[in-house]
């Protein structure tokens, strides 16, 4: 069946983390679907936005921790200045509040940094067809 | 009234000092175990999620290096952060051994030389807080004269007599113009909190090009028959 | 002189208490990092070692799968370790925010119900030590609602007028005979050194059978333009 062809538009993503091991991990993952493609890594919001500027993407991955520039300060540029980039913050701490505060601020997704690979892969295709990915951890914050 | 006054203000700048420290290192650790550990474990689990049935032998080797070298930054960073808290030689072997350790440890490191002298006599146990209190103390004039003294060589000596236990410190570093009176720097209010915990005397030597010289002597206490 | 000396004894076991809660901590999380991360993390590293080249598909799936299993006690343990030192919270959205979630917490925990309420106007943030500070406070007085009180209902109230901050603070539990003067436990020593600090007033009302109720205020410093 005529499916759209994945291979000849990849979607374009980056991933913000000050980790680089997880980094890595995560982009061996994307990296390993046909239809994902990471464009590039980030260690903070500056250099996200040094290299958005050469390289652009439909979707990033942000870290909500990072020294430096952090994912809440990177998330809200984003929005003010590249609305049309989704967004999937990442953390280790799931609190209800943190998870209402990303939404409220724009959001289209939050993922535990220990979610199983697979449902990463899931959530980077959801939010790129329907715009949104919150798991059920989100529904109670709402 | 003023000079009661001022003790006051001083007891208050103790304790602020020793509260904020508590804060600061609070949050260092929290930020260690959730930056360093925390992301450091989720990559772990990343990397060995991508193990399956079908893997290639080379994947399976490739994988596990990759998850034993990530395992083994994390047991290094976690040993680290333990023993910053609490060296565990201190507990089993006591302050002159932890100290001895410290100076070591600060000896192989780099530029300093640390020179360690112990006196007292072989098998001598401290209390609890006193091998504590005299542990952060030196662990504070290592770490300023790292930071501040720009000195070549520090000699540490240790000794006691029947009443008392002493620490000799000495670097020949720049020194520094000490005034009386409130400090900026938390390091020598928390030094001068925890001598005067253990009752002790605090001795401090020091002027711009003369290096810095500490003494600090604690009563030795009942005998350590309070197991 | 009396006056004087029993206030410098006061302020001096104020001091202690800061720096016997201090080490305490740095002891428990030293144990915690040892004990549940540290040898979980060797345990991890033994399993890894297990994978060969030759080893059975099954052998890979059964290694991974236990290790992957270690791995996640080891994330909820960095967690809780990190929470308990540093709610994420606090920083990121203050002290009401952050208080509400620990009563929250502790409301659907078990046997005690905690009724929240915050009359502060939205938005509002104190200082940073403002925030630590009455953070711990409440610490320890649900801490010691859990640990003492044996009571059913604590009530937990928030509120500000243009000079002050104000935590109420009540439960329904057996209450004590608090006597002036030096205090066994560490915990209302420190609560009182964090109000003291922060220039607040404290007042206390509990005795056998009537409950535990604190009101604990902070002046309201220069408005937060200090960013
Ligand atoms: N060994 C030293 N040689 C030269 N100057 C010193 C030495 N130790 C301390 N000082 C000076 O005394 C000051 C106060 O020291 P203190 O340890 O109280 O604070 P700090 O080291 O600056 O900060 P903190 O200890 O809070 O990290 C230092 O800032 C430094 O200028
Ligand atoms: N909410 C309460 N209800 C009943 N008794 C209380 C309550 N809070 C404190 N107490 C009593 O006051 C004493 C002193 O409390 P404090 O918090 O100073 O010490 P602690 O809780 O015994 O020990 P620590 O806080 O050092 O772990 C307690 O031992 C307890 O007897
Ligand atoms: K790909
Ligand atoms: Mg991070
Ligand atoms: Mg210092
Ligand atoms: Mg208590």
């Amino acid at each position: 069946m005529p499916h759209l062809p994945p291979a000849s538009s990849p979607i374009r993503i980056a991933i913000v983390d000050d980790q680089k091991l997880f980094r890595g991990g995560l982009k061996m993952i994307l990296d390993g679907t046909e239809d994902i493609e990471v464009v590039f890594e980030a260690g903070h919001g500056e250099q996200f936005f040094e290299r958005l500027a050469f390289e652009p993407v439909q979707l990033v991955i942000l870290d909500v921790e990072m020294p430096g520039m952090d994912g809440i300060a990177t998330l809200e540029q984003l929005q003010r200045e590249r609305p049309e980039i989704h967004v999937i913050m990442l953390t280790m701490h799931d609190s209800d509040r943190l998870i209402s505060h990303l939404m409220g601020l724009g959001a289209s997704g939050f993922l535990l940094k220990d979610e199983d690979p697979e449902v990463v892969i899931e959530a980077v295709r959801r939010v790129v067809q329907e715009g949104l990915f919150f798991r059920d951890y989100v529904s109670k914050a709402l | 009234r003023g000079r009661d006054e001022e003790r006051r203000a001083y007891q208050r700048s103790l304790l602020a000092a020793a509260v904020e420290v508590q804060e600061a290192e609070r949050q260092r650790i929290a930020r260690d175990l959730h930056d360093d550990i925390g992301s450091l474990l989720t990559a772990t689990r990343l990397y060995l999620r991508q193990l399956k049935p079908a893997s290639t032998t080379e994947q399976v080797v490739g994988i596990r290096d990759q998850s034993l070298s990530i395992l083994d930054e994390m047991i290094q960073n976690a040993r680290r952060i333990t023993h910053d808290l609490l060296p565990p030689t201190l507990e089993k072997f006591g302050f002159q051994a932890a100290a001895e350790d410290l100076c070591e440890r600060i000896d192989g490191g780099g530029e300093l030389a640390v020179i360690f002298q112990d006196t007292s006599p072989e098998g001598l146990r401290l209390s609890g807080e006193a091998e504590i209190g005299l542990y952060r103390v030196l662990q504070e004039l290592l770490t300023n004269t790292l930071k501040h003294a720009g000195a070549r060589t520090v000699r540490v000596s240790l000794g006691a007599d029947s009443r008392s236990f002493t620490l000799h410190y000495a670097d020949d570093g720049k020194g520094v113009d000490l005034q009386p009176g409130p400090r900026s720097g938390l390091g020598l209010r928390n030094v001068e909190s925890r001598v005067s915990l253990l009752a002790g005397t605090l001795v401090t030597e020091t002027s711009p090009g003369e290096g810095m010289r500490v003494e600090v002597s604690v009563p030795l206490g009942k005998p350590p028959s309070e197991e």
